[in-house]
């Protein structure tokens, strides 16, 4: 079955191109049933995929050589293992219900942008299934660009808006500057080992030197920030919020940001033996998670909470990845992608009955009038607050528990970012639903529940939101019931042998979730208190408050820093460096010339005794240049 | 001092002094003659090396023929009077000067030749300057150029002939 | 004679005329000095031939040596009559042109 | 006998369109002309014996220049790109309008005959006749056809490129007369042993020549103007071909050479390039005009090239030749792309133009295609050849490498900058009633993106046709 | 022998016929006629099937080189009569005389090309002259043409004086007028440059540099040039100025080994400044004639590598630099002398009201700048290659490269007259004839770029 691996990708290539050429031809049924289609067919032989690597074990699929260039080769070759194949069930499952419910949310579009849609979609797919299929690094790459190329294609989807557009390019170039610091990497592997294929990469991780080795974990992780959206390059993840909800849910939540992870967790026998590098992943992931979920507390715009919350998530498995904890990592994604993508679903739900009012302040009280949309953002938002036993819960606590042992610092530091998300979740989740409405009476007369390819997709995560940790409950509640770690062991085996684990005793584990469990339900009681009556709805902020509502004023900062002077020193190049200096000098040579010309002219005065005076003086002068290796200059002297 | 001696330096001078003035009178009239005066006095000099066919020519060619042409024609547009303008006295001084500069170099030069130290210029005797050997000498070895400086002059008649013509 | 006074003396007769072709404007008078060159030139083949039959006669009582300097300034002469003939076509032609035989009227063509 | 061809029939195609008067019957020749050329060179490279692929006779035996023409592997593809390029030229711009469309397309046919006979020829002396025959009829082009300021672009242009040429001239006299056999054969220049501080003047000498036609900083300067102001045909034989007789002259004519002075002055060479690109990247970003943006940013791809060419790398140079090809292709695509804008619209100024996508969505696709091959994006072709020089790069220095990946990022700044500019937002005045692009064009560039996509994903048989000139480049002395 | 007898006879036939015909086409037809046989004549000369032989004395040699340089020459002149043939009679009425006295220059030439002495140097020189300072003021009426005839002669007879002061040295310091007098010192065989000697090849050079428009002794070049009847520009630019170069070459080939080094030093300087002069002062005209004839000063700066390097190639070179420059010039001569205005704007847009015309002067143009695959290109090819050859003066080639580039400039303002720039190009009436002749001397030009061996071969059989 695992030689059938292509056929996952080809499903939503094949699909992109159906849709893409034949966006004008094709009814809206008949585009959203291939788009959805190939997706399911995807999904399928991805559950085949899964079972047989679950039975048979990992293999690798190679379909034909890429690049045969003197010093190395790259094949276009798949790797079917235990992590690509969890992943492809994420990436197409969920895929499969995004595409479900995009069917419904963008009905409203022209035919051909629904084409164009679901095209953009399906290409996702393709590249990031890409991604996590390659079996080298060249391949990885090639999803790793090709996810941000439909990234940027859908967040400028709208692309009258040139608001959303400069959101689109601005994700782009972010991702790119990630991705130089990953195509370095290839680069020093290529240089190094002379190949990028994992196989060969990890067995022979002992040829690189430790600088080596830190070096490349390092640019690989700076391809990580730019596409996860670390600090510093997370500012575009917010603002491609500007995409439809759909493509947020899938792109900017489930799947693509998560290829950081993804990656990481792939090369995780690199950054094991590289100490500095954990600690560097480790210390980026807890800050922007702190740091995302600060900005997160005062954010209005629903979608924006969501993505900060999505940035401060992220750190979280950043942080797990540093500590070693890799299988809490892929744990947390697989739970983030369900929580999250439901509730960017929900969102989207909320949006669509709003009629694309996003705005939390002017919504309220919706719970009546969408009740499936509300159950399931509430599972959402216990899940993701990490109460137990939703899934959002065991996955936080694996990674929590590692930082602890790697650290109590990062635990600490940590716990206080679950108590923000649960705070501004749950903000979020009462200035929605609970209270009064708060909008226009147009909007409060068309408030409906959604239609049913939109409610489903909501229940089915919901259902994964709420079940979905059981596949890794820790060893303190059941021994040997951590099912996702046995499966994924033999991904970070190497990984587990080097990493000196030293485990906390049943009852410190216990006390810490007691704790930690306490302490988030105090806030979401709270949170819900304060914001059941939207208190603060159209106060004025000022002081910390202000600075977090303008997102601690980051982008103005690279806008200072960065952006500006750039541009100045490409209009000091543009206007006066290539106009005056270096095509001056070209064109003065030009001018000199008219210049000389115009000068020499004069020499001809027309004046015959001129002319012969010229000659004679020319004739003395070639005789004194002649002799004056001779006595004539002396005899000159002599002579006055 | 013989004479030969007193009268090359007799002869030098009136050269050098006649030469003088024909670029200083004002008359082109007066320094046809001056020249005529030079003329006179290289031919002078001509017979004190014994070259008197040259001499001769000397004084029928261009004392004879070609000045009183030059004559004629100064006589023909009425120049025979002081009608020259100056010409600027920075021109008139940058021609004297880097006239004087040649001359200085050009003497400075044979002054260092040291190949001419002590030679002579036979005086008074040798006959090669006597017509017999020097018509014997064109009518043999130099027949070809003296049939070819027939062109010159058919194309320097054919010249005069073209440009004087009246159209 | 020493053959340096000759030398200097037609140097000296050149120099002059080369002085006057630089300071006057009559184009007659200019091409008088050019003349006056010429002659200073003969002078020198002259004496030079002189010189040379000197030398020669030293050693050979016979030779002609030297006779081609005098023929050469015979040439000279030749040449001379045929330049004055058209020479001073030209000038006349220009004289009934502008009525003046100024050289430095002779500017139209500059630059 | 097949490089001989390549050279006469457009020859004489070209010599025989001077006196075609009819505007479509000149098209249409035109057309047929480089079609028959393609197929030539398609049999000629794929179906013929190897023997067939070289010339040699005599020409001027008194000087020992001989009329020799070979192909080796890098000389197939860039008679592949002339090839292929011309035909789609033509196709492209078929629908403009020339005055004396006759001589157009018989001056583009004999730049086509000068474009092979650069890439075929294999004694110096001929290279420089072809060097020069594939410039003038471009200075025809650009003056008669081109924009407002045409006469004094093209002339400074024509100037520029002149000296350089001039300065390999007398490149190729100084070598010819190192040779033992008083030769102009390459194997002759090949074997002259030059020392080493003799070979630096010489070097420069044919190193200007070359820097000046790729362009590279600073030696750049005629080339946007240039773009700006020729017709969009002229322009992409200019960008998308001529600019590759730089770096095939520097492989083929330079690099063997020269060995020891290649090695002297490739740091500054590649820190010149690195500049370079750093620097059209920056200036690109401020382009109002699609033309000098394309033109700014070819500056910038041909820095990598010229900075990787001088690196030693082997798999550099096995990246420098297929971009040849690539960016021949990718750059031909966005002229088109700029030329179906401006003839439409008549205007290539960013300020004025928006929305085109609403407009014309076939072309918005394609273009953004292309502009996404222009930033070397996987899975185009640029990315292999880019990925390649880059490598080789890495070889040379990781911090060249760092700085010069700098201008990937801006390289999608001002791409997007542009595909933003010109397709996204509302409407204009100027594009509220574009239509899409014809049938023409919309073939071309679809011929193109076919291209692009399926050199990108299987770019094997590049690597492989110009396999042999790498070793024999790389092989030394 | 043959070429000068009998060029002096068909000068006195031209006279002849003036009298007795007085169809000034005739006339024309005439010339041609006995420039073929000029041409017929001197190949029996070349080939020894039929020659005057008459004892010069020593005074003439005809190698192939001379004999080979005058079929050129006279080749080149057939081909001026027949494009420019019928214009002489716009410079003035006398015909017959006009084409008497071009035979007499070539009577001159044909001296030049053989003299073995400064007699016949000397004498040649003066044939050469003369007649052409009557040509340069045959417009009588033009004042123009006044004027350049009485600077011409003028600085001519100047130069004349220059020319032979310098002889008076050589004959004092060697004893002897013949070209390979060297003053050796008889015990050691050694040559032994006196300064007498030296000074009088300065003089000398001074009076070829001049004769030739070398830099700074080319003052009289743009003047008499543009003064002069277009007509006879165009011989005086390109014909005479060839033998010119033939005879300063073949007076300092056996001379430079007296120079030293210091000689390369001055000949550098004035190849210098003859390239810049010319070159630079070129760009500003207005006027196309004026523009030649700086040009003609640029291009005999080219010309001068061919003395500066004295090698075979050299010898090779300068043939074919002459034929290259001799034939476009008189082709663009031939043209300039069809147009109405002879300033840059009275190209304006030639290209339209005659293609053929504008077609031919862009070759002949490109050929002057040196362009390849026209004949221009080899003669720049083989005078840069000479220098090259001798090693150590690539500078001097770097500098000339430079000048070359610059020449491009100004040749190419006129194509971008005739071709970019609207304007209604007036010209005199055209005949057919006369286009296809310019097409067939523009098509020579081209094959001479592809096989400059075809005149080259002729030197060696």
């Amino acid at each position: 079955m695992s030689k059938l691996v292509y056929l996952v990708p080809l499903f939503p290539l094949i699909g992109f191109l159906i849709n893409g050429l034949g966006r004008k031809s094709l009814s809206k049924s008949m585009i959203s049933i291939i788009g959805c289609g190939v997706m399911l067919a995807s999904f399928v032989v991805s559950l085949l995929v899964f079972f047989d690597v679950k039975a048979n074990g990992a293999t690798t699929v190679e379909l034909f050589s890429f690049i045969r260039a003197a010093d190395f080769q790259i094949p276009f070759a798949f790797q079917v293992d235990q992590l690509s194949s969890l992943f492809l069930l994420i990436i197409t499952g969920i895929g499969f219900l995004i595409h479900l419910y995009s069917a419904a949310y963008m009905h409203e579009e022209e035919e051909q942008h629904f084409g164009r849609y679901f095209a953009y979609l399906n290409l996702f797919v393709f590249s990031m299934l890409l991604l996590v299929l390659g079996a080298n690094y060249v391949i990885m790459f090639i999803g790793w660009e090709g996810v941000g190329l439909c990234s940027y294609l859908l967040i400028g989807y709208w692309f009258k808006n040139d608001q959303y557009n400069y959101a689109a390019k601005k994700a782009f170039v972010m991702n790119r500057i990630g991705d130089l610091g990953f195509l370095l990497a290839v680069f020093w592997l290529l240089f190094k080992l002379g190949t990028v294929t994992y196989g060969d990469v990890f067995s022979r991780v002992s040829e690189l030197s430790s600088f080596d080795i830190t070096a490349i974990t390092i640019l690989l992780f700076v391809g990580a920030m730019g596409k996860s959206a670390q600090i510093p390059l997370y500012t575009w993840l917010p603002d491609a919020m500007a995409g439809p909800t759909p493509v947020s849910a899938l792109i900017h939540a489930a799947t693509m940001v998560t290829a950081g992870i993804y990656m990481i967790a792939r090369s995780n026998i690199l950054y094991t033996m590289s100490h500095v590098s954990q600690t560097l992943v480790a210390i980026t992931g807890l800050a922007t998670a702190i740091f995302a979920a600060t900005i997160a507390l005062k954010q209005n715009d629903i979608k924006k909470v969501l993505a900060y919350s999505t940035v401060s998530q992220l750190g979280y498995m950043f942080l797990g990845l540093g500590v070693g904890a890799y299988t809490g990592a892929v744990f947390h994604v697989m739970t983030h992608a369900f929580f999250k993508a439901l509730l960017f679903l929900g969102a989207g739900s909320v949006i669509h009955a709003m009629h694309h009012e996003q705005d939390i302040r002017k919504m309220g009280g919706l719970k009546k009038h969408m009740p499936i949309t509300h159950i399931t953002f509430l599972l959402a938002c216990l899940a993701i607050a990490g109460i137990p036993p939703f899934s959002g819960f065991f996955s936080k606590d694996e990674i929590l528990m590692a930082a602890y042992s790697a650290n109590p610092i990062y635990y600490y530091v940590g716990l206080g970012g679950a108590l923000m998300t649960a705070f501004y979740m749950f903000r979020l989740y009462s200035l929605t639903f609970l209270g009064s409405f708060r909008g226009t009476h147009e909007q409060a007369h068309h408030l409906h529940e959604s239609p049913s390819p939109m409610t489903i997709p909501l229940i089915v995560l919901a259902v994964l939101s709420v079940f979905g940790g059981f596949v890794g409950i820790p060893e303190v509640f059941a021994s040997d019931a951590h099912s996702l770690e046995h499966f994924l062991a033999p991904i970070f085996a190497e990984s587990n042998k080097l990493a000196h684990a030293h485990h906390l005793t049943h009852s410190q584990e216990y006390i810490m979730m007691g704790v930690s469990t306490a302490l988030i339900i105090g806030v979401i009681v709270f949170a819900v208190t304060k914001f059941k009556k939207a208190a603060d709805v159209n106060d004025e902020h000022t002081g910390i408050a202000k600075v977090l509502e303008n997102k601690w004023y980051v982008d103005e900062l690279y806008d200072t820093v960065i952006v500006k002077p750039l541009h100045l020193l490409s209009v000091f190049f543009k206007n006066i460096l290539e106009k005056n200096i270096i095509d001056g000098v070209v064109n003065g040579v030009g001018k000199l010339v008219g210049y000389g010309s115009r000068q020499l002219r004069l020499l001809q005065s027309g004046q015959v005794g001129n002319y012969i005076l010229v000659m004679v003086m020319v004739m003395v002068i070639f005789v004194l240049i002649w002799f004056n290796d001779l006595t004539i200059m002396n005899f000159l002297k002599k002579l006055f | 001092m013989s004479i030969t001696q007193i009268m090359f330096f007799f002869l030098s001078a009136l050269a050098v002094f006649s030469a003088i003035m024909v670029l200083v009178s004002r008359n082109p009239v007066h320094s046809v003659l001056w020249l005529i005066a030079v003329f006179f006095a290289i031919s002078g000099h001509y017979i004190l090396l014994n070259a008197q066919f040259l001499a001769i020519v000397n004084l029928i060619v261009y004392a004879g023929a070609i000045m009183v042409l030059f004559l004629f024609v100064i006589m023909l547009m009425n120049l025979n009077k002081e009608s020259e303008p100056n010409k600027h006295i920075w021109m008139k001084l940058a021609g004297a000067i880097s006239g004087g500069c040649f001359l200085m170099v050009m003497v400075s030069l044979v002054r260092q030749a040291a190949d001419f130290q002590g030679k002579e210029a036979l005086v008074g005797t040798g006959d090669i300057g006597l017509i017999k050997n020097l018509g014997k000498a064109l009518f043999s070895n130099y027949v070809v150029p003296f049939e070819i400086s027939s062109v010159l002059f058919l194309s320097a008649m054919v010249g005069a002939v073209v440009i004087g013509k009246k159209e | 004679m020493p053959i340096q006074y000759y030398i200097y003396l037609s140097l000296a007769l050149f120099s002059i005329g080369i002085i006057g072709v630089l300071t006057r404007r009559n184009a007659i008078i200019v091409f008088m000095c050019i003349e006056l060159m010429l002659n200073a030139v003969n002078l020198l083949l002259v004496a030079f031939s002189k010189m040379h039959h000197g030398t020669a006669l030293a050693t050979d009582a016979a030779t002609t040596a030297g006779i081609d300097g005098q023929l050469f300034v015979f040439f000279i002469m030749v040449v001379a009559a045929a330049e004055v003939s058209v020479g001073l076509a030209i000038i006349v032609m220009m004289y009934r042109n502008i009525h003046s035989v100024d050289i430095n009227f002779l500017n139209r063509l500059k630059n | 006998m097949i490089p001989v061809l390549l050279i006469l029939l457009p020859l004489l195609t070209g010599t025989i369109s001077f006196f075609i008067k009819e505007e479509n019957a000149a098209k249409g020749w035109g057309l047929l002309s480089a079609v028959l050329t393609l197929i030539v060179a398609v049999a000629g490279i794929y179906f013929y014996p190897a023997a067939q692929l070289s010339f040699d006779s005599a020409w001027l035996p008194s000087l020992g220049s001989r009329f020799t023409m070979s192909m080796d592997g890098m000389s197939k593809m860039l008679v592949l790109l002339t090839a292929i390029s011309f035909p789609l030229i033509f196709l492209a711009t078929y629908k403009n309008q020339y005055r004396n469309a006759g001589s157009f397309y018989a001056l583009m046919l004999l730049t086509q005959a000068g474009l092979m006979g650069v890439f075929v020829a294999n004694d110096a002396l001929l290279f420089y006749f072809f060097w020069e025959l594939a410039l003038i009829p471009v200075y025809f082009l650009c003056s008669l056809w081109g924009g407002e300021k045409r006469i004094a672009v093209t002339f400074k242009f024509f100037i520029y490129t002149f000296i350089g040429s001039l300065m390999m001239l007398a490149g190729i006299l100084y070598m010819y007369f190192q040779t033992a056999d008083h030769s102009f054969a390459w194997q002759s220049f090949y074997s002259v042993q030059l020392a080493p501080e003799k070979q630096s003047l010489v070097f420069w000498l044919f190193f200007i020549a070359f820097a000046i036609k790729m362009p590279i900083f600073p030696f750049h300067t005629w080339q946007p103007d240039a773009y700006e102001q020729s017709p969009t045909a002229t322009t992409m034989v200019l960008s998308g071909i001529m600019v590759k007789m730089g770096i095939f002259a520097v492989i083929k004519w330079l690099l063997p050479f020269f060995p020891s002075a290649s090695e002297q002055f490739a740091q500054w060479i590649i820190l010149l390039s690195v500049i370079g690109m750093l620097y059209a990247s920056l200036i690109a970003i401020r382009q109002d005009d699609i033309k000098r943006l394309i033109a700014y940013s070819s500056i910038a791809h041909i820095g990598l090239m010229s900075a990787t060419l001088f690196t030693g790398s082997r798999v550099g140079l096995e990246g420098v030749m297929i971009q040849m090809f690539n960016h021949g292709i990718n750059v031909i695509g966005l002229w088109i792309v700029a030329d179906a804008i401006e003839q439409q619209l008549g205007t290539r100024k960013f300020s004025e133009l928006g929305g085109l996508a609403q407009k014309a969505p076939s072309l918005a696709i394609l273009l953004v295609v292309m502009a996404f091959a222009n930033i070397a994006l996987p899975l185009t072709n640029a990315f292999i050849g880019e990925f390649l020089m880059f490598n080789g790069l890495f070889h040379y220095n990781i911090w060249i490498t760092a700085v010069a990946g700098i201008s990937i990022i801006l390289a999608a700044v001002y791409t997007l900058n542009m595909v933003q500019k010109v397709f996204y937002g509302n409407t204009t005045a100027v594009t509220s009633n574009a239509t899409d692009i014809s049938g023409n064009i919309r073939i071309t560039l679809v011929i193109l993106v076919i291209l692009v996509i399926a050199l990108g994903v299987y770019p094997q048989p590049m690597i492989d046709l110009t396999k042999d000139t790498v070793g024999a480049t790389m092989a030394g002395k | 022998m043959n070429a000068i007898i009998l060029s002096a006879l068909l000068g006195v036939v031209m006279m002849f016929s003036g009298i007795l015909t007085k169809n000034k086409s005739v006339l024309k037809y005439i010339a041609a006629v006995g420039l073929l046989l000029l041409i017929a004549f001197n190949v029996m000369d070349t080939y020894a099937i039929f020659k005057f032989d008459i004892d010069s004395r020593g005074l003439l040699s005809f190698g192939k080189f001379g004999l080979y340089f005058n079929t050129l020459a006279f080749a080149a002149t057939f081909i001026y009569v027949l494009l420019s043939g019928s214009d002489i009679e716009k410079a003035g009425i006398n015909v017959a005389e006009y084409f008497a006295l071009i035979f007499f220059v070539l009577c001159g030439l044909s001296i030049l090309s053989g003299f073995n002495g400064m007699l016949m140097l000397f004498l040649g020189i003066e044939i050469l002259s003369i007649p052409l300072y009557i040509l340069t003021g045959s417009d009588k009426r033009n004042l123009k043409s006044n004027e350049a005839a009485l600077k011409y002669f003028l600085m001519g007879s100047f130069t004349t004086g220059i020319m032979l002061m310098g002889i008076a040295f050589f004959y004092g310091a060697t004893g002897s007028f013949t070209l390979n007098a060297l003053p050796v010192i008889p015990t050691t065989g050694m040559i032994n440059p006196s300064f007498l000697h030296v000074g009088g090849l300065l003089l000398l050079f001074v009076a070829m540099s001049f004769k030739v428009s070398a830099a700074p002794f080319h003052f009289w070049t743009p003047d008499v040039y543009d003064g002069a009847p277009s007509v006879f520009t165009s011989f005086m630019a390109t014909i005479v100025k060839a033998a010119g170069f033939i005879a300063f070459i073949r007076l300092f080939q056996t001379q430079a080994v007296a120079l030293g080094p210091t000689w390369k030093i001055i000949l550098s300087i004035v190849i210098i400044l003859t390239l810049l002069i010319g070159n630079i002062t070129a760009v500003f005209q207005q006027s196309v004639k004026r523009m030649l004839a700086y040009s003609s000063i640029a291009q005999a700066g080219f010309m001068l590598f061919a003395l500066f390097s004295s090698n075979d190639l050299a010898m090779e070179g300068i043939l074919l630099y002459s034929v290259a420059y001799s034939l476009a010039t008189i082709g663009i001569f031939a043209v300039l002398i069809k147009m109405n205005d002879y300033t840059f704007d009275g190209f304006n847009g030639l290209a339209k009201s005659n293609p053929v015309l504008a077609f031919t002067t862009t070759i002949f143009l490109l050929s002057l700048a040196g362009i390849p695959l026209t004949a221009g290109f080899f003669a720049k090819y083989y005078m840069l290659a000479s220098v090259i050859k001798e090693g150590g003066s690539l500078w001097l080639v770097i500098v000339a490269l430079f000048f070359a580039a610059v020449s491009v400039y100004y040749y190419f303002r006129v194509i971008q007259a005739m071709y970019f720039k609207d304007g209604d190009a007036g010209t005199a009436p055209i005949s057919g004839v006369f286009k296809l002749s310019l097409v067939l001397l523009a098509a020579l030009v081209i094959v001479l770029g592809i096989f400059p061996s075809i005149i080259l071969n002729g030197f060696y059989f």
